[in-house]
């Protein structure tokens, strides 16, 4: 079929994007939002398509239809997009989000009316939509990766949408050096790829026809490949340690843009360790012990670090690390059991596989509801300080209803959607017979550190009373309620029916999961629970939910809360006259000072790796730079390269 | 851990020592300083209790129109110190051993005696109980016994009689 | 270095007209200029400490106003009073404040109620006085009434009320309500997570006006029975301070059973007021099995008190010139038993509990005072003997009949909550061993001075040992069996502002503990405020009930 | 379907005994003080009184800080209908160690969050140190629950209960630490922290009043049991007869109760940097059993 579908969307955008770059005003936002609007409808109707009536789109858009293969060595005229399942499940995701934070958009950007040029916020946000759109879809190494520098190339220039704020330059500035750079290690090892193993072809069936049995022929080659491309894909995954680029950057976006940033454009690189580690290469014991790892130390950190913050979406963003660590640590655990042997195994592989893109899932729902939640705060106080905000909850009722949902859905309390997925990571890792058990121990701790930095995201900004008076304050415009609230149920309809996610992933796991479909070991039945078998025992969220709104509606019943207002209770001196609220600063103090040596050596290694990481990435930059001037060098490199290539071949 | 233990042993040999308190009554002992009550037989109106009280608890007041003299206890006040005790003459005044003053109206902590009061031979106005006169009756010299009979002005004036008398 | 008497009575003299009033006391009068001099000779050089600084106004007497501060030289053991006229026109004294800390609340308050200014004294405010009392009334001028106070008061009374601006600190109220304060007292603490950085005090809620009721309304052998009740809790030293404050004056002397009845009482006192403590604390510490069973130790001990004196808490015994009641044979021998039981009780259950891992680790090293802060402050009684400083009246101005008794004075020099708790534990044992010795030899004879006469405008210093620490009265005898000027200066008042220094950089959880560790007596450092009228302020009377309403 | 109506029928008794259970502490706890204390029901009078009381809610609370206590009571309910009481039936089918812990972690977020809302600071200062002390703990119940988990195979009740039959030292030693753990998590001295009385006045509970603070109460004596139960199953053997459970399960959980109140009555208050670190020192202890149980000893 060749009616060109798959590539409707992304045409959208970037006509969306030409108007819209058009006007300096609103108008320019309204049509960049607007045409993002139809196109991620159009995503959500194409995946779903996908997913739930297996069919596959697959277009070869010839770009210049004169020049045949014969001629190129490379065939770069053909860009070919092919939405399979994996694509599928990302796209819904990106549709989902680029809805909300779209209609968000529309009032929330006009903020910047007057102070920034709109329309380049449009072009650039229906362009980033479109790159994203275009990076999940297309099946071909070599515009991968253009698409791939695009996005980030975009994505920055929203970064540092208010160009005059210094911090937010220089956050635009890090993020866009270090995905560079991993960037490079991606060029390095696709080289590799299409030089040695595919002969320059570069659709991903045809280097996954190379790579599948690989690791037989050429362990090295192939573990160096993989390790070349995890680190590559890691800094936009903003894995320990390549993480530090995120929470500076996505603060500094406008709200919805940070929401995309944490909620799907991460992601990307998820997609790509799942093409990876399932698609291209085979899973391998050691290399899911890494990942597991990895995702756990990432999490760990994350999630602790998130505790120190007192401005309220660089909390979000390191949480958005943390839940990073959670999806990878789940993705690591399920290569690590499906390669061991045993129906058990088999099912807690599936387990984790399903909690890997439930996961997935989930976060780009919550997260996004938080950054929007805060930028909701920011719309009406323009602050983000969680010193001196507080006591919202009056005044922005359904706001702080959403924050609440997503915060409780990210603790993962029961029967919100974190809970699910985590527990499916819990119930996979810790039965596990293995170092994993430890892994989930930590994740389970962690989910209980996360609940502890909500509750002060949440307390902070909603419900302790401020240290400042807001007046006349009333709750956001319709249309960021719209998507605040449209967000939540999501959050509450996955959390709730878990059936949904998983008949969703099942087609995934049915192409690229070694064990087939995970669906055959976790039966699910609507409703009722997943049954137990073996010694994964899984249980209904659902069930969980009536019950615990029929008891403590029973409860309201019988004890209905009648009551009387009084002012706080303060010891008998003036509430109002004295500042008796508790800053952000000083939550949790006593468990901060608990886990110091954490931080002191945390302040250390940021400082080794991180920090001199950096400063190397640049100096080798220039240096690059300097040798790419004089042909001599350059000769001499290339040469380089083709020897090594040449052993490589040979062995 | 051990000296947990020690504790432990320790309040187990003590047992139990507290009273269900309001249900059974609370023993106290000799010369306790509970509240004090008038004996209203003894009491001479004399109003020494009242010069000495520190808190004001007792006050004395005159009804000229109906020729009484009042001493008011308000245990409201009290603080049980007895120098009431220490100064009555006829030892009409006693601290007694109770001590639970709770009530519901303040009334029941009012004690009232009401004394009739002498009145002056030459000018009428009612001058000191009778009690008192009687009491100081008692150990004055029999010659000056009618002076007792006279309020305090009339008495100067008709001793400086007896003086000029003398002289004469 | 030690200074003999003599030598100092010579240097004193070198400074103005140096008057013995009775043994041991000495009053000197000092041009204003010399008085910071002079202070800081005598607290700093010759060793001994600043106890209290007493405005009076003698303007109906000889035309002047007075500030008395009173020194008491422990090793000499002299106390030596400090006077100076003051010219009502321009009432202006040098402040010693910036030599010794510890006299800003003193001056402070004389300027309250005198409205003497101190020059050179850091922050002049108002201490004790509320917000909204009128500018330009000093409520201790002898030509200010009480009725005239309330008429002023309703009248022009500035009703503004100060806001504090809110400020971006993160402040927890203690007090004026809070249960580890068994008192209206309100700290205010600084804090950034669990830690407090900063406090501040704000007193003085509990105002019963006693200084001025005494001064107007009251006789001589009235005031004894409101001086009880300056405090809840060792309320009879108050009282002991008073009388031997007038007998002093008045040249009265005392016999000697009297004496050691006087001082008995003020043993049980001490024992039951120190057991109370161990029970706060050990209830400050969440440990209420310990509160309970120290409390229960400490019931003997009011049932002593209520067998000898015929009430547990107010003792209402004295008089000035003696005692009123005697104890017999039998009460001396029930005392002697209940007392061994209470010292074997007390060692066998304190002993434990101090050594439980939590007290030990929620008091060793916490709320430190070192000693030169103490001396800078003029701590007093155990919490100073903690910081190393060796001070005790019962010893070195011996008063009652503590001159016949063996004691020791247990002194510790880590100036932490626990060495407090320590020597608190050890005066305990010694009280309950000087009373053995009190009881055994108590001497036959009267219990009241016969013939008690009382000249006028003598001054007196009546010196004890309560249980917080040193307690002093003095007093100017007036005309008609009244008092000129009474300033009882309870303990307490010199320890809570070192308090402040105790809590900087504790955790918040300590704060209770610490501020108790000094065994604060609020309303006995509050006694003295004047504001007695219902319609001041609402809230006022019931902490004023409140304060009444503790724990004895 | 009738295991519907025997669970039902457990949590309907256990709401009934969870104060008595608590009046029987108090009952002791007066005892080892030498007082009388108050009837064994008074726990139930008091918690009467409040249901009846209207509650105060403060000028910057929000709805948060009313509904919150309804929501951890409906948690509690529930978690006490996943475990076996009276009888061994319960919602075991789907009975998850994991919902447990998420039940007992999400009653603490809740009154954390409903406590901040009152907009009071002492509930805010209560509110952190029950997060902190909260956080810690799940990871030492995860760390218990690996070794329950490495020991049975398995995460479901059921399965686990009872932990004994491998007499292996792991598993002995790990029925020990939980019943540590338990004592940590029902906020008994030294550990009542996040309400300690003199310092911050009933910290997380200082704005709650009438209805509200009962429903709170109880669902803390609620958890309490809950605890208990779980311990009493973990070492209650399987083999005894069903007819037995009745009688077994109350006078076992008494008598746990009863032993917890005698070590609580002899401790004094911690601090909270204290309490974080002694549960930190408990973290290598479990490793170091989760070690030995995976090598099964």
């Amino acid at each position: 079929m060749t009616d060109y579908v798959a590539l409707v969307p992304a045409a959208i955008l970037i006509l969306g994007a030409i108007i819209s770059s058009m006007f300096k005003g609103k108008l320019g936002n309204y049509i960049s939002s607007f045409f993002s609007i139809i196109s991620s409808i159009i995503m959500c109707y194409l995946s779903l398509n996908v997913l739930l009536f297996n069919r596959v789109f697959e277009e070869k858009l010839r770009l210049i239809p004169v020049i045949t293969e014969s001629v190129l060595p490379i065939n770069l005229s053909v860009i070919y997009v092919r939405i399979d399942f994996l694509s599928a499940f990302f796209v819904l995701i990106l549709g989902i989000v680029s809805l909300a934070s779209s209609i968000y958009g529309i009032s929330y950007i006009n903020r910047y009316l007057h102070k920034q040029h709109l329309g380049f916020y449009g072009f650039n946000y229906a362009l980033f939509l479109c790159f994203m759109y275009l990076v999940f879809v297309i099946h071909d190494v070599f515009w991968f990766i253009v698409f791939w520098e695009l996005m980030t190339v975009t994505s920055q220039f929203l970064v540092s949408y208010e160009r005059e704020k210094a911090i937010a330059r220089k956050a635009a500035y890090k993020y866009f050096c270090m995905s560079k750079g991993g960037t490079e290690v991606i060029i390095v090892s696709a080289l590799i790829i299409l030089i040695i193993l595919s002969g320059m072809n570069t659709s991903f069936d045809a280097i996954r026809y190379y790579t599948r049995n690989l690791l037989v022929e050429n362990p090295i080659l192939t573990n160096a490949l993989i390790a070349l491309l995890f680190i590559g894909f890691s800094v936009k995954a903003s894995l320990i340690p390549f993480h530090t680029w995120l929470p500076d950057a996505h603060p500094e976006a406008p709200s919805n843009v940070s929401a995309l940033l944490s909620g799907v454009m991460i992601k990307t690189s998820v997609y790509m360790f799942f093409r990876i580690f399932y698609f291209f290469f085979e899973p391998t014991v050691h290399w899911g012990y890494i990942v597991a790892t990895i995702g756990t130390i990432t999490l760990f950190v994350g999630s602790m670090y998130a505790i120190l913050q007192n401005d309220s979406k660089r909390l979000l963003a390191f949480s958005s690390i943390g839940q990073m660590g959670y999806i990878i640590l789940a993705l690591g655990a399920s290569m690590v059991l499906c390669s061991i042997n045993g129906k058990e195994y088999a099912i807690l592989a599936s387990a984790a596989f399903a909690s890997s893109l439930y996961h997935v899932m989930n976060h780009a729902m919550f997260k996004s509801l938080l950054f929007l939640t805060a930028g909701s705060v920011i719309y009406r106080t323009g602050l983000r300080n969680l010193n001196v905000l507080g006591g919202l909850a009056r005044f922005m009722p359904l706001t702080s209803i959403s924050a609440l949902i997503a915060a409780l859905s990210v603790a993962g309390v029961p029967p919100f959607n974190g809970f699910v997925s985590k527990w499916l990571l819990y119930s996979s890792t810790i039965p596990s017979f293995t170092i994993l058990t430890i892994y989930g121990v930590i994740a389970l701790f962690i989910s209980a550190v996360t609940a502890a930095y909500f509750i002060k995201y949440f307390t902070t900004l909603f419900a302790k009373p401020s240290s400042i008076k807001f007046k006349g304050l009333k709750d956001v415009p319709t249309l960021m309620l719209f998507s605040q609230i449209f967000l939540a149920l999501i959050c509450i309809v996955l959390g709730v029916y878990p059936i949904i996610p998983l008949t969703m992933i099942s087609p995934i796991s049915k192409t690229i999961f070694p064990l087939g479909d995970i669906l055959s070991y976790i039966q699910v039945f609507p409703g009722i629970a997943l049954l137990k078998v073996g010694f994964v025992s899984v249980n209904s969220p659902l069930i969980i939910a009536v019950a615990l709104t029929l008891l403590s509606s029973i409860t309201v019943a019988i004890l209905p809360p009648k009551h009387g207002k009084f002012s706080v209770w303060s010891c008998g001196v003036s509430f109002r006259k004295y500042v008796m609220n508790m800053p952000a600063a000083s939550y949790l103090k006593p468990f901060e000072e608990s886990f110091s040596e954490i931080f002191s050596t945390g302040k250390i290694l940021h400082k080794i790796f991180v920090e001199d990481f950096i400063r190397n990435y640049l100096f080798s930059s220039r240096v690059l730079a300097k040798i790419a001037e004089n042909p001599a060098a350059m000769l001499t490199l290339f040469t380089l390269i083709f020897v090594l290539m040449l052993l490589l071949r040979i062995r | 851990m051990g000296s947990r233990l020690h504790i432990l042993k320790e309040a187990l040999r003590t047992g139990v020592v507290t009273k269900k308190y309001p249900f059974e009554p609370i023993e106290v002992p000799e010369g306790f300083r509970g509240k004090p009550s008038i004996d209203v037989e003894k009491c001479i109106g004399c109003g020494a209790c009242v010069n000495v009280c520190p808190p004001n608890a007792l006050s004395a007041e005159v009804d000229l129109n109906k020729g009484v003299k009042r001493i008011i206890l308000f245990l409201g006040r009290c603080i049980f110190c007895g120098r009431c005790q220490d100064v009555c003459p006829t030892e009409a005044i006693k601290l007694t051993r109770e001590f639970e003053l709770s009530t519901l109206t303040t009334n029941d902590l009012y004690q009232v005696v009401e004394l009739k009061m002498a009145k002056c031979e030459i000018c009428g106005k009612p001058y000191a109980t009778i009690r008192q006169v009687m009491f100081t009756a008692k150990n004055v010299s029999k010659d000056q016994r009618p002076l007792l009979l006279l309020c305090s002005e009339c008495r100067s004036k008709v001793s400086a009689k007896y003086v000029s008398y003398a002289r004469w | 270095m030690h200074t003999s008497t003599t030598e100092i009575l010579d240097l004193l003299s070198k400074y103005g007209k140096v008057e013995k009033v009775h043994e041991n006391t000495y009053f000197v009068e000092v041009s204003t200029d010399k008085v910071r001099e002079i202070s800081e000779i005598l607290h700093w050089k010759l060793g001994g400490h600043f106890s209290v600084t007493v405005g009076s106004d003698e303007r109906p007497i000889n035309g002047y106003f007075k500030v008395y501060h009173v020194f008491l030289m422990d090793k000499q053991k002299l106390s030596i009073i400090v006077h100076a006229k003051i010219n009502p026109a321009i009432p202006k004294l040098p402040s010693i404040t910036p030599i010794i800390p510890g006299a800003n609340w003193h001056e402070r308050e004389a300027h309250d109620f005198f409205g003497i200014v101190f020059e050179g004294h850091p922050n002049l405010e108002r201490l004790i006085l509320p917000y909204d009392w009128p500018e330009n009334v000093y409520p201790l001028r002898k030509d200010v009434s009480v009725r005239e106070l309330r008429n002023k008061l309703l009248k022009n009374r500035n009703e503004g009320v100060k806001e504090r601006k809110a400020e971006e600190k993160y402040i927890v109220p203690i007090g004026p309500y809070h249960p580890a304060l068994h008192e209206p007292e309100y700290f205010e603490l600084y804090v950034e997570g669990e830690k407090i950085i900063d406090a501040k005090y704000k007193g003085f809620h509990v105002h019963r006006g006693i200084e001025k009721v005494a001064e107007e309304r009251l006789t001589i052998n009235q005031i004894p029975f409101i001086a009880e009740r300056i405090c809840g809790i060792c309320g009879y030293t108050h009282n002991v301070a008073y009388c031997q404050a007038v007998e002093n004056a008045a040249g009265i002397e005392v016999p000697s059973r009297a004496k050691y009845i006087r001082s008995i009482l003020l043993e049980i006192e001490r024992v039951h007021s120190h057991l109370l403590w161990f029970g706060v604390l050990f209830h400050l510490l969440g440990f209420d099995t310990g509160f309970m069973m120290i409390w229960l130790i400490r019931e003997k001990i009011m049932d002593l008190a209520e067998v000898l004196t015929g009430n547990r808490k107010t003792y209402g015994l004295n008089l000035v010139g003696g005692v009123r009641r005697d104890i017999d044979s039998k009460k001396i021998e029930f005392s002697l038993k209940t007392l061994d039981y209470v010292e074997t009780k007390a060692r066998r259950v304190l002993d434990k509990m101090l050594k439980l891992k939590e007290v030990i680790s929620r008091t060793k090293n916490i709320g430190l005072l070192n000693r030169s802060e103490a001396r800078k402050l003029s701590v007093v009684g155990p919490v100073a003997r903690a910081s190393g400083i060796n001070t005790d009246v019962r010893k070195y101005h011996p008063y009652a009949a503590y001159s016949e008794v063996e004691f020791k004075v247990p002194v510790y020099d880590e100036g932490d909550v626990y060495s407090r708790a320590l020597v608190r534990y050890d005066e305990i044992f010694e009280s309950i061993n000087m009373l053995r010795q009190l009881l055994k030899n108590i001497p036959k004879g009267n219990i009241m001075a016969d013939r008690i006469k009382i000249p006028e405008y003598r001054k007196g210093l009546g010196l004890t040992e309560a249980p917080r620490g040193e307690n002093v009265h003095l007093v100017i005898t007036g005309r008609d069996n009244k008092i000129y000027r009474w300033r009882p200066r309870a303990p307490s008042y010199n320890n809570i502002s070192s308090t402040l220094v105790m809590l900087k950089g504790e955790s918040l959880a300590d704060a209770p503990a610490i501020i108790a560790s000094i065994d604060p007596c609020f309303s006995c450092t509050d006694h003295l405020v004047i504001i007695d009228i219902k319609r001041n302020v609402k809230r006022r009377i019931r902490l004023k009930e409140l304060a009444r309403r503790r724990h004895c | 379907m009738e295991n519907i109506v025997f669970v039902l029928a457990n949590v309907a008794a256990l709401l009934i005994i969870a104060p008595i259970i608590d009046g029987i502490e108090r009952k002791i706890k007066a005892k080892l003080q030498c007082r009388k204390g108050p009837p064994i029901l008074q726990t139930w009078y008091d918690l009467v009184k409040l249901f009846k009381r209207p509650s105060i809610v403060t000028e910057e609370s929000s709805l948060a800080y009313i509904i919150s206590p309804y929501i951890i009571f409906a948690n509690m309910v529930f978690a006490l209908a996943l475990v076996p009481s009276f009888t061994r039936i319960s919602l075991s089918f789907f009975g998850d160690v994991i919902v447990l812990i998420y039940l007992i972690a999400s009653s603490s977020i809740f009154l954390a969050i409903g406590s901040i809302s009152s907009g009071n600071v002492f509930a805010t200062i209560g509110a952190n140190r029950e997060i902190s002390l909260a956080a810690l703990s799940k990871l030492l119940m995860a760390l218990v629950l690996a070794t329950f988990a490495t020991l049975k195979r398995s995460l479901t009740l059921e399965t686990l209960f009872p932990i004994i039959p491998p007499y292996t030292l792991s598993a002995i030693v790990s029925i020990i630490l939980f019943a540590i753990i338990a004592y940590i998590e029902s906020y008994k001295l030294p550990f009542d922290i996040p309400e300690a009385e003199p310092e911050i006045i009933d910290g997380i509970l200082v704005e709650y009043s009438g209805r509200s603070l009962g429903i709170l109460k109880y669902s803390i004596y609620l958890k309490r049991i809950l605890l208990f139960t779980i311990i009493v199953y973990l070492i209650l053997p399987r083999e005894i007869p069903t007819l037995l459970t009745p009688i077994l399960y109350p006078a076992s959980t008494i008598a746990l109760s009863v032993t917890y109140v005698c070590i609580e009555t002899y401790c004094g208050r911690l601090r909270i940097d204290q309490a974080l670190k002694f549960m930190k020192t408990l973290v290598p202890v479990l490793l170091v059993v989760l070690i030995i149980a995976y090598f099964n000893y």
